[in-house]
């Protein structure tokens, strides 16, 4: 096994891989940029190494400086967490002839399945359903419409290196057509320098099921049952759980399989998921493979009781499964809700700045991954997730009030976070119902805002923090006998 | 004790008497009355038994306000005798009109206008970003650029004025 | 179900069974002591009643205070966590004829089980293998002795009502014998207000482990498999853990039919433990039935998936058991440390005061019931329990590395706590190999001390306290510019 | 800059020196000498960077010393120049001989002699409980009880004198 390791990310994912290093006795190098000198993970780490300016590019998204850090540091492998470098091959590979172990899939499985259409290409010989659409990707925006027309409206234009809904744009009418790709072109050329397009049928309001594999050297893989990540805003996904609302023993084998197939014709190796969207007839489609640990990889460990995080290290040091696909079982459910530092109220700004107080809620079958504490200021340069709530219970219903009782005693001050947002989509009955679709939020939350029924118990409280101010422990050493609130506070308050 | 305390533009009365020259209390607000016991916890944790009913909230100080915590729910609570009133530097609401100003710290990417441009109300001025995510900071009205007060790349705040606008009356 | 119940304890244990009552969406009422106006346990209820002094007869054993705080309130049921009036016989009576639900085994049941000598000549009729010794308790100190020399030294003398060691003693050789006996009479009458002792034979380091037993009111019982609790001092449980590294799948079949057989024979129902020991041999020995929820009952529920309160709830208000014996499976393992306010490098001694920063652990596997909180004045009339840290992985060596983790970054300042001793325990290799004995303190850390390794990094740290301190929140908003600790320390300290 | 520092009883010099005039420091104790950068992270934590060795520790001031909190394990260290010492309240190691003092908080139950009694040294002459756990105080010599500073069912805390004993020649 790996002696130590250099985790090039940030925050609660690099925290999390820091927790099982530490677990398995390896050491741990964090990498940080001038911003984040005081962030959890370069607390939590054996060594920590500044990187550069804040800016990624300077710093997390910086190769060379990171390669550099960790032959110097003695590092034998390096984690990527997920984000910045994660799935960028031209890292992977870099860390492939530098002679340094990196934990993920070989560069050219990256860089394979990054390009969405030869993915999909890949999945149709594999005999994986794919969603009807563009095998090839262009930058020829009349031959995009000319497809679209033949597929029919609605379509999705997707960008052929696209993530995170970047370089994504639904179009449902003809005339909305060309504008919509020439922006998605730009937006994508921007983001991943790779402005071509392609499009896919697209589906209304399907769930999206997602599938975690796992794949050792050795030519085994395994699926890990499914995650459902219906719950979006913006492509991205905001709460997940497991088992899905939706599947049954059946559709989680049919599924299940062409997840392991999908791993096993693109020669996967390490822990990655298989995204699907299913439609309201039951019928899947493959959507694309994130080859890393996923954000909501957490529910997955606790209703199947495998550290997956310990897994990818075992498989990149050459380790066989220790499993096989009937010894994996899993049990009762798991919800998983991911607190970003965003105005919910306000459309989910993002709202950096300084934490004035933390406290996680703790109890029974409740777990935080968490990168902030009270006095951490949130920077600006970075996404905006502070941590991920995430609990387990027997059924669903139970994990769901475990997850209500968790988010009203998680308490964030001094930022915006989507607690808020978060308590009101789980109380919903139509969340209760498990009728989640990637529309639920556009359908059921559309112009959120905070109710107000609490508001003068908050005018109590602030009155109450005045009355009591002068006894606090912040008050000092006070002498006995000092006046109450009601002598002090009364003479200028009538 | 009188306190006039704002919560989300909403300014409400708020009447304090002590029921017992301590902790037992009585609250009037508006037509509501309030029996309230409490203790202080910790700087931060407040524990108030309102009508029997137990409550555990936090509360800090912020710039120009409290941050009020109750069971997942967070309240910005104003008291304007004791933070008296400054220039607004919260979600831009309360400019002065022609005055733009970014919703959140944030880095200006692109500046698309210059001074002494015409413009036309919800025409894209400046583009900022922060986690990510770009924002175009839109003009409030028609009238012509008079002022921009920032550069490309610099870090800018709620409260900033990057652009003034003034407004003309022959533009409209 | 019921819609509100009162908790009759204090501290984690009733912060933890009010979590489960909120996730059921049942009203909590809280009871407290003068001491404890500030305690978790007031915070977490939605209402809270004042019992009475500190005193524990004044407070949480007076009875008939307790009952009328549950008739005021309009509470329908009671739950007594352990200790306290938990295993009180007269209170569960009361209960029952207030028409209060007391959430436990019928007072009948709670009395024949109290009764040691009782409870023996149940299991023996039942089949359940005792530890040999004697069917009645008595006051006759020569028949005590006869009865040992007959039964041969060592043996143990034991109360009839006996709990927590109390009144229990181990008698070595013949002279001793008098005086033990006497002064186990003492303590028990005092403690118990009983003094009627019995003898035991006495086994030579033997294994503690024990079953979780749920029985309904309709007559079915299962066991939650086993939990190893050979951790002691002074016959109080400091570690427990669950599988028993001792187990083999055929003795735990014989161990848990025998608890299940001794739940059967005593018309037992709720959530009870049965204990035995174990011998070198793989013989077992009934040793009593604790007829509540047991401390240590996290373990159980992190490895089984079931809420034992949950389920208490359920069995009281006559909801049938919603399993089988077959249906309940186990995965992975877990272990318990307890943290309690005592100094172990002065033999234990109990450390009340003011805790003045606290900050639990937290990560993947993680669970801590508490009941403290940064400012809260730990009363010296309790129990010196603050929290219990739970934690569980898929292997018994990954979650004691865990337990090693949490326990190193769990941070209790301003009182002593166990937690040095309880790391030390953790990484000896008598326990990482299992070898887990009642007497394991007594033979590997008799006079253990911390060690010292880390205090030239302790007066650093103290230093560089003294350096930042003008730099911290609390210093209050200086103005910019101010001197470096460097100018300002420097004068006088040459 | 020096300090002198105890812990367990063992009093050790301290040098620290800056290297930068800013966080970048050298301390030496003793023969060891150790490169040191810190930063304060909150009131009460502290990231130091010993030797290129990342630790996260915990500092909070008592009554008559820091408590430090470093992976798992607790240090009371002590610095005479800012705590001046004051009567001993801990453990009772260090109180006048003949004084008998409690170990921790607690409440007496029984008081087991009388002013005038002669005891010998490990009598038990006072007992106390705290947390359901008794403890019997003992004669620390052989003497005579002059002085009994407490009743039955009072709540004394270390450093409380309860029972004083005069050495006696003649009782030796």
């Amino acid at each position: 096994m790996f002696k130590k390791i250099l985790i090039a990310n940030r925050g609660e994912i690099a925290v999390r891989v820091m927790r099982t290093c530490r677990e398995m006795d390896i050491q741990t190098v964090a990498v940080y940029s001038e911003v984040d000198a005081a962030a959890a993970h370069v607390l939590e780490a054996d060594e920590a190494v500044l990187l550069g300016e804040s800016e990624p590019s300077k710093s997390y998204l910086n190769i060379d400086r990171i390669i550099d850090t960790a032959e110097k540091t003695g590092a034998d492998a390096i984690h990527p967490g997920y984000g910045f470098l994660a799935e960028n091959p031209d890292f992977a590979e870099n860390c492939e002839s530098s002679g340094i172990n990196f934990i993920g899939p070989p560069s050219h499985v990256i860089r394979d399945l990054g390009n969405k259409t030869l993915a999909r290409t890949i999945m149709e010989k594999a005999g994986v359903p794919v969603i009807p659409g563009m095998l090839k990707a262009t930058t020829d925006t009349a031959l995009l419409c000319q497809e679209a027309e033949e597929m029919g409206y609605p379509v999705l234009v997707k960008a052929v290196s696209g993530g995170g809904g970047k370089g994504m744009r639904v179009v449902s009418a003809r005339e909305e057509m060309e504008e919509a790709c020439l922006s998605a072109m730009n937006e994508a050329k921007k983001a991943f320098g790779d402005g071509s397009l392609y499009l896919e049928k697209c589906l209304e309001s399907p769930r999206h099921v997602e599938f975690q594999i796992l794949a050792d050297r050795q030519g085994n893989a395994v699926h890990l049952f499914e995650r459902e990540c219906s719950i979006q805003r913006r492509h991205q996904k905001i709460i997940e759980e497991t088992p899905s609302p939706a599947m049954n023993p059946s559709l989680r084998k049919a599924m299940g399989d062409a997840a392991v197939s999908a791993v096993l014709a693109s020669g996967y190796v390490n822990a990655g998921t298989v995204e699907f969207l299913l439609d309201r007839s039951g019928r899947f489609y493959f959507l694309e493979v994130n080859t890393r640990l996923q954000v909501e990889h957490p529910i997955t460990e606790m209703t199947t009781g495998i550290d997956l995080v310990r897994q990818q290290l075992e498989i990149a040091a050459g380790t066989p499964l220790p499993f096989k696909q009937q010894d994996i079982t899993r049990r009762g459910h798991a919800i998983e809700c991911r607190i970003y530092a965003e105005d919910p109220e306000a459309g989910f700004f993002p709202s950096p700045g300084l934490v004035l107080f933390h406290q996680e809620p703790s109890g029974p079958g409740i777990r935080n991954d968490c990168g902030i504490y009270s006095g951490f200021e949130v920077p600006m340069e970075y996404d905006p997730i502070l941590s991920k709530l995430v609990v387990t219970a027997g059924t669903r219903e139970a994990a769901r009030m475990r997850m209500i009782r968790a988010l009203e005693s998680y308490v964030i001050l001094g930022i915006r976070t989507t607690i808020p947002f978060l308590i009101d989509v789980l109380k919903s009955p139509e969340f209760a119902k498990g009728d989640t679709y990637t529309d639920f939020i556009e359908r059921h939350f559309d112009n959120w805002s905070q109710n107000m029924e609490a508001s003068n118990l908050a005018r109590i409280a602030y009155i109450v923090d005045e009355l009591t101010a002068s006894t606090k422990p912040s008050a000092g050493l006070k002498e006995r006998g000092c006046p109450t609130p009601w002598e002090t506070l009364g003479e200028w308050r009538m | 004790m009188k306190f006039c305390l704002k919560i989300a533009q909403e300014t409400v009365d708020v009447d304090v008497s002590s029921l017992d020259g301590k902790q037992d209390t009585e609250f009037t607000i508006g037509e509501e009355i309030y029996h309230v016991r409490y203790k202080a916890i910790s700087d931060s944790c407040l524990h108030l038994v309102v009508d029997e009913k137990s409550t555990e909230v936090f509360v800090v100080r912020g710039e120009q306000e409290k941050h009020i915590f109750i069971n997942g729910q967070t309240f910005s609570v104003q008291d304007d005798d004791q933070f008296p009133s400054r220039p607004a530097r919260r979600r831009g609401i309360e400019q002065a009109p022609g005055d733009v100003t970014p919703p959140m710290p944030s880095v200006v990417v692109r500046i698309m206008v210059k001074e002494g441009d015409l413009v036309k109300q919800g025409q894209g001025l400046i583009v900022v970003t922060a986690m990510k995510m770009e924002t175009t900071l839109k003009a409030p009205n028609n009238g012509r650029v008079i002022k921009i007060n920032t550069t490309v790349d610099a870090k800018v705040a709620p409260g900033d004025i990057l652009v003034e606008i003034e407004k003309e009356e022959k533009s409209q």
